[in-house]
Order: C-alpha cells, then sequence, then structure tokens
C-alpha cells in the first residue's frame, strides 16, 4: 500500500513536468488550431539560450531573463509570423509537418552549436528531498508542480476574469463574431503564442536541471506532453494539467504492475479509449461541429 | 488538358521512366541503394497518399505496416520462404490490420484519427522491440536473403534496383487503375463530402476501412522489398518518425496527386544526401527546405503546378461562363 | 542527378590521387557514426576522438610521412541508413572504415566491408559481432563478451551475492549487456530476483527502483546510459535500498558522478575503457580532449581516439600502406606504449578482432573513482 | 396503392427541444409535395430523418410499404431515394461529368465488379444524357468548383437523377438561383417527373415556384403539420395565413 502511494507521489512529480508542456500546447491548438509538433524542442530550446548567454559571462538572473526575452521573441513572434500566419489557412497538416521539421532543425541547430553532450543547468529551486507522505521527494519536482498549478491558475484568472482574458476567449472561440464586436483577434492570437512562449521558457527552466540540458531532451517531453494534452482534454488548460499528471501516475503504475517492457503502450491505450469513447477528453468540453 | 499538352506529358513519362533505367546502370552501390530506397519509399507513401490525399483519412501508422512488410519478409524468408509467398502472406495481414485500424475512422475524424493512428504506431514498435520470440527483439533479424526473381539472382545492387523499380511500377500502375475506377472517385467523395457521399449510395463506412486496408497493404509492400534491400531488419526504423517521414512525403509531394508520392520520397530519400556536402549542417539545411518549401507552397510541390493550372483553368472557365451568357442573352 | 557529378568528381579526385600516391598523398579514412538520432551523443564522441588523434598525428607528420584525411559520415542511428553510407564509403575506396556504434549498424554493414575487403574497426560492443568469423572486423573495446563475465565473477567472488536484480536499458548495448550476465549468473548459481527493462530517455525509475526494493536482492546490477545512470542512482537513494550498485563504465564515470551527485557514492564497476583510468596517458588524453572541445570525453571518444592510433600502429608495422594486408597485420598484434604512446594502454587483437588489455575494478568514495583492483591484461 | 413515401407519427427531439413532433403524411407515386413554414419549423430535420441521416425519436418511415426507419443514407439511396442539400453540396475537385457518373455508380453492380469494371461504371452516356438534359454541355469536363452557384445547384440536383431513384426529396432548390435559371430548373423538374414517374417532396421558400411546381403542399410550424392540400386550398387556408403573416 505505501508503495502504491509512493508510485503515485513520484507520478505525479514526473507528471507535473508533462503537464506544464502541455499547457502551452492547448493553448496554441485552442486559438491558432495549431499542433506544434516541436513543442518539445521549444522547451529545450531556452535552456541552451541561457547556457548561451551565462558563457558570454553574464550571472544567472540575467541570463534567464534574456532566455525568456529571446524566447518570446523567436518562439513566440517569430514562430508565429513566420511559420503559422502564411500556413494555417491551408489546413492543419501542413503546419504540423513543418512544425515536425522544425523540430529536427531546432535539435540539429542545438547539436552543432552547442554540444551532443548533456551539460547540467543550475536549478532555481533548491536541490534536495522533502519528506511528503513518508516519501522523500525532490523539491525540484514540488517546483514544477507548484508552477505548474500557478500558471493554470493565473491562466484561469486572465481567461475568466479579465476583459483581455474574455477578449481572448471569444477570439478562440468564433474569431467570426470577435471580429464583428471588436475584439482585435489577430493581437489576441499573437499575445497566446507570447504566453506559449514564456510557458515554455519557464518550464525549461524548472525541468532542465532534472532532464540536463541536452539536445534530445525535447523528444520523450514533447511526446508525453502530447498525450497528456489529449488525454485531459485538447481545448481546456487544465485538461492539460490533469492529463499530465495522470500520465505520469499511469506510467508509473504501469512500469510497477504491467510490465516494463511495454509501459509505454499503457497510456497509447488510455489515449486510444479516451479518444474512442471521450473525444473531447477527461476534462474538455464537446467541440462544436458543423456539418 | 490539350492534346499538345498531353503528348508533352507522354513524352516527359517515357524521358523519365528510360531515365530510371538507363542512368544507374553507371550508378555505384551507393547511388543505387539510395534509388532503391527511394523506390520503396515510394510505394509505402503512395499507400499513405490513398487513404490521406484521395479518401482524407489521416493516418499516422503507415510506418508500423511497413514494418510489419519488413518483418514478415524478414522472419519468413529467413525461415525459407521465398520472397513472393512472404508477399503473399503480409498482404493478407495488412490488409486485416488495416481494415481493422479503420475502424476508429468510423468514430472520430481528423487530428483525433491522427492520434490513434499515432498510438497504433508506438504500440507496433514496442511489440517488434518486446515480443523477441518472434522478432528477434532489438538484436534484430540479419542475414535476410535476396530473392531470385523468374531465375535472376537480385543479390547484386543493379538487379535489386530494377526488382524495386519493377515493384514501383507495377503498384503504380495498379494505383492508376484503382483511382480511375469507381472506388478512386468514391474515395475522393469521402474526402470531399462524406455525408453528400451517403446520400448518393456510397457506402462511406465500407470505402473507408477500405483505404485504410488497401493504404496498408502497400506499405506492407513497401516493408517486403525493405528488408532484403537493407538485408537486415531491426525494430529502431519503425518508430514513429517513419510514419511522421512518410506523411511528410505525401504533404510536400502534394497529397491526394498520383505522383506526389514519388516527389516526396525524393524530398525526403534524395534531398539529405545531396545536402550531404554541408556535413554537420546537412539536416538542419534539410529542416529549413522542407519548412521553406510548405510556406512556400502547403499544398506541396505538385500544388504549385496545380494552383498555376488552376489559374489557367479558371480564367478559362469564365471565358465560358461569360460566352454562355450573351448566348443565353441573345436568346432571350 | 548531381550524384553523378559527385561521382565523377570523386572518381576524378581519385585518380589525381593515385598519380601522387607515392610522393605523400594523403590516407583516406571513411568514418560512418551515429552523428543524429538515438546514438548522437556517442556517434559524437567518436567522432571528437577521431579528429583529435587525426589532428594530432597530422601536426607530426602524418603516418609514414602521409597525411591522415578523415571523411565523416552521419548514420542517423538508423541501420538502412548505415548501409547507404558505409556503401558510398567503400565506393570511394577508404584505407579503413571506422564505426558505426550500434551493434545493429555494425551488423548491417560488416559484411559490405568484408566483402570489399576493407578492415573495419568499430564501437559497437555486443558479444556476437565478432564470433560470425568476419576477419575484416575490429573492436576499439571489450565486448560485451568479455567484460560481463568480469563483472559477474566480481558478484560472485567479492560480493558473495545469491541474488541480483538487473537493469537495463531497452537498446541494443543494453539488452545484450543483459543477456551476457544472465548467462553468467545462471552459470555461477546465482538468482536473478527483478529482470527490470527501462527506457532510454526515462525520466522516472519510481517504479523501477520499488520494485527493485520489493525483490529484496543481495546486489543490484545497473546497465543503463549515463544520464539514466544519475537517475537511477538518485531514485535508489531517495527510496533507501541499501544493496550494493554494480555496473559498468556507464554506472561509475566522471559524468554520472557529477549528475548524481553523494547519491553516486558506493556505486562500483567494471571499467575496461575510462578518461578517469588511473593511467597518465590517459588523464594527458582528457586534458587534450577537454581543451579542444570543452568537455570531458565518455569512453566513445577514447574508442574514436584509439581507432586512428590503431590505424597509425598497423600501417607503421606494416611499412607500407596497404589496405589489403591491414586486417592479417592488426589479428594477433599487439600494440604497446613504448612504441605508440597514444595507444594508451598496452593492447593486443586476437583472431576474432577482440581486444585484450587491462581493466579496472573501481568504487565512487565521495564523489571519486577509487581503483579498488585492476584486472590484468591477459596475455 | 402502396404510398411511395409514407410518413407516420416520426419524432425528433435534440436535448429538450422537440425539432420535429409527431408528423404523419404520405406521397403517393408520381405527386410533387411541396413542404413550406417558417425558419426553423422543423422541414430539415424532417427530411434528415426520412434519409437516415438522423434517427428518429420515435414513428416510422416507409418507402414503397418497406420500413426502413433508422437505415443508413447509403442504403436508403440504393432503395430509390435520394436527396439535394439545402446548402450546396457538390464535389468541386471532380469534373461535372464525373460528379454525374460518382452519383449513379453505386447502383450499377456489387463493389468488387465496380473496381474491375469499366472505370466510368458504363454510366458516361447516362451522364452526358444529364448534362444536356440540364444544359450544362459547354462545362462537362471541368471541375464542378468552377461552376457559378446557380449551374452547381444545376449540377446537384442533376446528381440526384442520375440513380434512377423513384423518390426524390429536395432541399431548397431554387434558393439564390436567378430568374432564369429558375424556369430552367421548374422546366427540367416538372419533365423528370413526367418521364420518368419520379415522385418529389420540395422544400422550399419561393411561393410562387412551390405553388406552380407542386401537386399538393404540406405547411409546417413549430415541429407540426399545419395544414396538407393543394395549392389552392393552401392559400387560401387561414392557418398558414396566420402563420406566415404573423399576429
Amino acid at each position: 500500500m505505501s508503495n502504491l502511494l509512493d508510485l503515485i507521489v513520484a507520478g505525479l512529480a514526473t507528471g507535473a513536468i508533462y503537464a506544464l508542456v502541455a499547457v502551452g500546447f492547448t493553448l496554441l491548438w485552442q486559438t491558432s488550431q495549431t499542433i506544434n509538433f516541436a513543442q518539445g524542442e521549444f522547451v529545450m530550446l531556452p535552456a541552451f539560450l541561457m547556457l548561451a548567454v551565462m558563457h558570454l559571462g553574464a550571472p544567472f538572473w540575467l541570463a534567464v531573463l534574456v532566455g525568456v526575452l529571446l524566447s518570446a521573441l523567436l518562439l513566440g513572434l517569430a514562430f508565429k509570423m513566420l511559420l503559422v500566419d502564411p500556413m494555417l489557412r491551408h489546413g492543419v497538416l501542413p503546419l504540423a509537418i513543418a512544425t515536425m521539421a522544425l523540430a529536427i532543425g531546432i535539435k540539429e541547430a542545438v547539436k552543432q552549436f552547442f554540444s551532443a553532450e548533456a551539460s547540467p543547468f543550475p536549478s532555481i529551486v533548491p536541490v534536495g528531498d522533502v519528506s511528503v507522505l513518508g516519501r522523500a521527494i525532490s523539491l525540484q519536482s514540488l517546483g514544477v508542480l507548484a508552477v505548474a498549478i500557478l500558471a493554470v491558475v493565473g491562466l484561469t484568472t486572465l481567461l475568466n476574469r479579465t476583459s483581455l482574458g474574455h477578449q481572448m476567449q471569444a477570439a478562440a472561440q468564433n474569431p467570426t463574431v470577435a471580429r464583428i464586436i471588436g475584439v482585435p483577434v489577430e493581437r489576441m492570437i499573437l499575445l497566446t503564442f507570447l504566453i506559449n512562449a514564456v510557458l515554455v521558457a519557464l518550464a525549461s527552466l524548472l525541468i532542465t536541471p532534472i532532464y540536463l540540458a541536452k539536445f534530445s531532451s525535447g523528444e520523450v517531453l514533447g511526446q508525453a506532453a502530447f498525450i497528456a494534452a489529449i488525454v485531459g482534454g485538447f481545448n481546456q488548460v487544465r485538461g492539460a494539467i490533469a492529463g499530465g499528471l495522470l500520465i505520469g501516475v499511469v506510467d508509473n503504475l504501469a512500469a510497477a504492475y504491467v510490465s516494463t517492457q511495454y509501459r509505454a503502450a499503457v497510456p497509447m491505450v488510455l489515449l486510444i479509449l479516451v479518444i474512442l469513447f471521450r473525444p473531447q477528453g477527461l476534462l474538455g468540453r464537446a467541440e462544436e461541429r458543423t456539418v | 488538358m490539350s492534346k499538345h499538352g498531353r503528348l508533352l506529358l507522354a513524352a516527359l513519362a517515357i524521358v523519365v521512366i528510360g531515365g530510371l533505367i538507363i542512368v544507374p546502370m553507371n550508378f555505384n552501390r551507393y547511388g543505387l541503394y539510395i534509388l532503391s530506397q527511394w523506390a520503396v519509399m515510394t510505394i509505402a507513401a503512395m499507400g499513405l497518399n490513398l487513404t490521406l490525399g484521395y479518401a482524407g483519412q489521416v493516418s499516422l501508422a503507415q510506418g508500423a505496416f511497413v514494418g510489419i512488410g519488413a518483418y514478415g519478409a524478414a522472419i519468413l524468408t529467413t525461415h525459407g520462404w521465398p520472397l513472393i509467398a512472404s508477399l503473399g502472406l503480409v498482404i493478407v495481414i495488412c490488409f486485416i490490420v488495416g481494415w481493422l485500424l479503420g475502424y476508429p475512422a468510423l468514430r472520430v475524424q481528423h487530428h483525433y484519427l491522427a492520434f490513434v493512428t499515432l498510438a497504433f504506431s508506438t504500440l507496433m514498435f514496442l511489440v517488434f522491440r518486446n515480443e523477441s520470440w518472434l522478432t528477434n527483439g532489438i538484436y534484430g533479424i540479419s542475414n535476410i536473403p535476396r530473392p531470385e526473381i523468374l531465375g535472376f539472382p537480385t543479390r547484386k545492387p543493379l538487379p535489386f534496383y530494377y526488382l524495386c523499380l519493377g515493384s514501383l511500377a507495377l503498384v503504380t500502375l495498379a494505383m492508376w487503375w484503382l483511382i480511375r475506377s469507381p472506388w478512386g472517385r468514391a474515395f475522393m467523395a469521402l474526402r470531399e463530402n462524406p455525408i453528400r457521399a451517403q446520400s448518393l449510395g456510397i457506402d462511406t463506412r465500407r470505402y473507408t476501412l477500405m483505404a485504410f486496408a488497401i493504404g496498408s497493404v502497400l506499405g506492407g509492400i513497401a516493408g517486403v522489398l525493405y528488408a532484403p534491400l537493407t538485408q537486415y531488419v531491426d525494430p529502431v526504423p519503425f518508430n514513429l518518425q517513419l510514419s511522421l517521414d512518410l506523411l511528410m512525403m505525401v504533404i510536400v509531394g502534394g497529397s491526394g496527386f498520383m505522383f506526389g508520392p514519388f516527389l516526396g520520397a525524393m524530398i525526403a530519400v534524395l534531398l539529405p544526401e545531396w545536402l550531404r556536402v554541408a556535413e554537420g549542417y546537412y539536416l538542419m539545411l534539410y529542416a529549413l527546405a522542407v519548412i521553406a518549401l510548405l510556406i512556400y507552397s502547403p499544398t506541396g510541390i505538385l500544388g504549385i503546378l496545380d494552383r498555376y493550372l488552376g489559374s489557367r483553368r479558371t480564367q478559362a472557365a469564365s471565358a465560358l461562363r461569360a460566352a454562355a451568357q450573351s448566348k443565353l442573352e441573345a436568346a432571350q | 542527378m548531381r550524384s553523378i557529378i559527385l561521382a565523377g568528381l570523386c572518381s576524378a579526385m581519385l585518380l589525381s590521387g593515385a598519380a601522387y600516391a607515392q610522393s605523400g598523398a594523403p590516407i583516406k579514412i571513411a568514418n560512418v557514426a551515429e552523428l543524429s538520432g538515438g546514438g548522437a551523443t556517442v556517434g559524437t564522441n567518436w567522432k571528437n576522438g577521431i579528429d583529435l588523434a587525426v589532428e594530432e598525428i597530422n601536426a607530426k607528420g602524418g603516418i609514414l610521412g602521409r597525411k591522415i584525411e578523415v571523411s565523416h559520415a552521419d548514420s542517423q542511428s538508423n541501420p538502412g541508413v548505415a548501409r547507404a553510407q558505409v556503401q558510398k564509403a567503400l565506393d570511394s575506396e577508404p584505407y579503413v572504415l571506422l564505426g558505426p556504434g550500434y551493434s545493429g549498424s555494425v551488423k548491417v554493414t560488416a559484411p559490405l566491408a568484408a566483402e570489399a575487403g576493407i578492415t573495419q574497426i568499430m564501437g559497437g560492443e555486443a558479444a556476437e559481432l565478432t564470433q560470425a568469423g568476419n576477419k575484416f572486423l575490429f573492436r576499439t573495446s571489450f565486448g560485451q563478451q568479455s567484460s560481463m563475465p568480469k563483472v559477474a565473477k566480481y558478484i560472485n567472488d567479492e560480493l558473495k551475492a545469491k541474488s541480483v536484480a538487473v537493469v537495463w536499458v531497452n537498446n541494443d548495448f543494453g539488452r545484450g549487456g543483459r543477456d551476457v550476465i544472465t548467462k553468467e549468473f545462471n552459470r555461477l548459481g546465482i538468482k536473478v530476483a527483478a529482470d527490470l527493462s527501462t527506457e532510454a530517455g526515462q525520466a522516472d525509475f519510481a517504479a523501477d527502483v520499488s520494485k527493485i526494493k520489493a525483490a529484496a536482492p543481495d546486489a543490484v546490477f545497473i546497465y543503463v546510459n549515463e544520464e539514466e545512470s544519475a537517475r537511477i542512482l538518485k531514485e535508489i537513494k531517495r527510496q533507501g535500498v541499501t544493496a550494493p550498485l554494480i555496473g559498468e563504465t556507464t554506472l561509475v564515470g566522471q559524468k554520472v558522478i557529477e549528475l548524481a551527485g553523494d547519491a553516486a557514492n558506493g556505486a562500483r564497476g567494471h571499467v575496461g575503457l575510462t578518461t578517469d583510468a588511473p593511467v597518465e596517458a590517459i588523464k594527458a588524453f582528457r586534458d587534450r580532449f577537454v581543451k579542444k572541445y570543452n568537455y570531458v570525453p565518455d569512453h566513445n571518444g577514447l574508442k574514436g581516439y584509439l581507432a586512428i592510433y590503431m590505424v597509425k600502429a598497423t600501417t607503421e608495422k606494416m611499412g607500407k600502406v596497404d589496405s589489403k594486408a591491414f586486417a592479417d597485420t592488426l589479428h594477433g598484434l599487439t600494440i604497446k606504449t613504448s612504441t605508440e604512446p597514444n595507444i594508451l594502454m598496452d593492447v593486443t587483437f586476437d583472431q576474432n578482432g577482440d581486444i585484450d588489455r587491462q581493466g579496472f575494478l573501481v568504487e565512487v568514495v565521495e564523489g571519486k573513482q577509487v581503483v579498488k583492483q585492476v584486472l590484468p591484461k591477459l596475455n | 396503392m402502396t404510398a411511395v413515401l409514407d410518413v407516420r407519427d416520426v419524432k425528433k427531439s435534440f436535448g429538450g427541444i422537440t425539432a420535429v413532433d409527431g408528423v404523419s403524411f404520405d406521397v403517393q407515386e408520381g405527386e410533387i409535395l411541396g413542404l413550406i413554414g417558417p425558419n426553423g419549423c422543423g422541414k430539415s430535420t424532417l427530411f434528415n430523418c426520412i434519409l437516415g441521416q438522423l434517427t428518429p425519436s420515435g414513428g416510422e418511415v416507409r418507402v414503397d410499404g418497406k420500413l426502413v426507419t433508422g437505415q443508413r443514407p447509403a442504403e436508403l439511396n440504393r432503395l430509390g431515394v435520394s436527396r439535394t442539400f439545402q446548402l450546396l453540396q457538390v464535389f468541386p475537385k471532380l469534373s461535372v461529368r464525373d460528379n454525374l457518373i460518382l452519383a449513379g455508380q453505386e447502383h450499377r453492380g456489387s463493389m468488387l465488379s465496380r473496381l474491375f469494371g469499366p472505370s466510368d461504371a458504363g454510366l458516361t452516356a447516362t451522364a452526358d444524357q444529364m448534362i444536356g438534359f440540364f444544359k450544362l454541355e459547354h462545362l462537362a469536363n471541368e471541375p464542378a468548383g468552377g461552376l457559378s452557384y446557380g449551374q452547381q445547384k444545376l449540377l446537384d440536383a442533376a446528381m440526384a437523377f442520375m440513380g434512377g431513384p423513384r423518390l426524390v426529396l429536395l432541399d431548397e432548390p431554387a434558393g439564390g438561383v436567378n430568374p432564369t435559371m429558375l424556369g430552367d430548373l421548374k422546366e427540367r423538374l416538372i419533365a423528370i417527373n413526367r418521364e420518368r414517374r419520379a415522385t418529389f417532396v420540395v422544400i422550399e421558400h419561393n411561393m410562387e415556384f412551390v405553388m406552380s411546381l407542386c401537386s399538393r403542399v404540406m405547411v409546417m410550424a413549430e415541429g407540426k403539420v399545419l395544414a396538407i392540400g393543394k395549392p389552392d386550398e393552401i392559400r387560401a387556408n387561414p392557418a398558414v395565413i396566420e402563420a406566415y403573416l404573423g399576429h
């Protein structure tokens, strides 16, 4: 029994990482139907940007600041203007393919200009363990969980309590109507891209000390976040959090009780079941479909 | 199309086919291997093009079927089966599995369908890796023999290339036949407007499943050629990335165009090889090239051509309409 | 058809090369390695090691007065691509072929090199590679068939363990090691209490470690890559598993210690080739490598470096650049540091292409590798 | 004589809203029944229930006496029931001729025989005849997406007749069609009705069109049948005038 509890606590800690990556993923889908196959790489890159600034001799805090700004510029603004905008009206697929190519490009660039080696990354959360429910759990994981929850609370507050948020929701749900009632739809969509860029930079800052700065670390993360987003509900920010935590826990339970060789299969089966029987996700709302 | 255009097209086809037969005779082993790989990937991409491009069903599982085909051929031929017999069994298996994979498409569509097939792809990779009793697991299966076709051994690169090219030609003919047949029309109807298709008596369920089944069979056929081409099969090449690559080939070539996969596979197989002169930067350049191409033409390479022809056709059509209008007015 | 032009250019270069062959034209060596994809870290280390060695040799005037020229090709960690690249390399008739590092890629390419009569010096560690009777294939490190029995012997003789949990990464490297050591355990009458496969890049080892805990083994054998080693060591410490932890180079390397911190203390392992070996020449190599590339190489960096020096020593032994006689010369050859200091440790190649070299048993004590036992060279 | 279409007490509700509330009527062979009513009165939902696009919550639908409630649209179509849609529904990338061949091909042979049979399923002549009938000759090889709105409407209607249907349900065939073409369309429909003994049910807002085309007219309001009868009777029905002209 205590073993089960251990697994759940550890799973939640890992799940928090997936959740944080999945949040931005769902945001992009909501506002612009962008399936970003490079989301994992988006999380990997800011850490390297920060490392690069540190190599120039800047202190850590400055590196973080520059990293976040660069990330907003590259992964937010440039990504939207150069890649998403020209392709969006041609449907989901070409854009999805382009983000796959982008993922390759980012990985290769990091490998070529930095290193194929994993580098350690300074942690902003103190390194160490605390005892939670009788189990030692790392402070870093708790930090990630806290930030993930804060991000959702913040985003939900922004979306539901402020007029800016209402405009963003309107822009996401029905751009045509939103435009008629005077919502600057384009600016709202750009805003979600910037939010995603800042979120991935934040995720990068929190996750990299655990995952290490490595060109390939986005692959596992991206796929896990992807599944988390779908399972939780592709169109709900809190769905992504729930999905992330769930995948983290299910993965651990699968390894413990099903088979370590097939642990990766269990989230996939969960994914298939969710799509077939509750395609809007566990916490999502049904998407309106026009016949 | 005008008579002149048709003649031009036929001439072009003859030049390309002749080129594919004659030019590689002087190629070294590497060149022949890459071209064989291109032919094999084209076959797999053609299958996906049927499922996705013509019938409109998004699938991220084509790589898994190439895997099934490759493992089928590897296991059976190393147990002494002739390749052609393994091909038969692979076709049957891929048809059945593809048909079953089509069922989710009856419930969900678009990105949801993509995710289900993505999950299937990952599951198949795990099966290839973990079921060692059948697939020899991560060690893979080596010493896969190359077949003898009508008494001609294909152990050497050139005959094997001709085997791949011949298979590609056969598959292309079959595909051309299928697309021109009433089935092809029904597949396109499924893609463009399934509800209207139903009201015209088109059994959309059966055609959807058929589109998956036939597309998957082509993936299997590509796999059956892949195994003797590399003469070694392990799970790694058949991970999700292959399915994504095949999807890219279809989209980049131009989805829903008969010859899209030929160009798409060229981009995916040959372009990285050409870019290798850039050494460490070659994959980066490759990614940039793909992105740039898609930004320039999200409908793929043949989409550019289609847009050009399309605008000319619209001009012609509006001229026709104007003429008809004036005739009508004159009659009144 | 750009490849025709390329082929033309290549053959033109070859022809002009032939004309100058006697007057010190460069020796062409082809390397095919995992420069992208899952094995990119392995391949990049290997490549960097090669480049460092080539630079050193060329700076001193090359081999027999001829410079070395290495071409690198990326196999994308995919056997199919590896085959294409090896074919391309062989078509340009290199002196020696280097790589690949993945055992699967070696398996698919070795017959091609053998057919062309070109010696292939590779990084794969799977046991079976050198047991197929290929006369042109050589290792740069211990194969698992020679390293694993040493580990099993240590577990049996020194730790007196009766049951062992085996943790391995589910790729050809991990699976190969697991299969060999499990066989050894069976032979020695040691029970495998838990047999745990893990994924490359896995983040969360809670489930695996809780299974180890439940199995309560006398020792834990860990055979995963460096980064995952660090993560599992942390988790083992967190869950309070106290059984001794045994592994290979990938468990006790400097990188693992750096990443795992305290949690690495007490881990022991057999180390065939490591930049942490208590050998002056290796420490000097490490310093040169760090100076050039700004990071500490893993054993793959060493392997690449040694591959080039194997070429140098063999060629100098022959006294001529002769790719046909190369393999024969290397079989049974002993390279001593007294004649070739940069081979780092005395090494002998047997008739299968396997190596014989000194090894070490080390333990991590307070964040430092301490050599507990030197396993001497057999011959 | 059995009615071609017999609808008995069909109901359909979505959540709490009842869109069609116990509608019954029948249509005899060769008849053209008009179906009118204000927007949102349930006409299109009724159509969708009859045609199997929606499953009715209650009631029965019979075609030539055969119970077809809940059958899928494709099956119904092969029984000889075809339709057009309110919004344009042609296949834009196929040529006009291919649109028509497509509309007829599933009525020819089995799925397998179609695969190995001729690529046009032997329908080119029939299609061209239909093209001629609807005066679209000059556009036969054009992609349907390039046609004008009115031409597409004609094509849409033509497609409904390719399978040689017993019963055709037309959903606002005149919507958005210019007057010249409208006359054409009416003339064609009447001709087909006479020559082929095809039976029609037509939803239409254009009163003039309905009254001159239909032999009987049914009026719906709020999911129920308000009145049914000859055009003249309907014109004079006070309840209909009430419903249309408002309170």
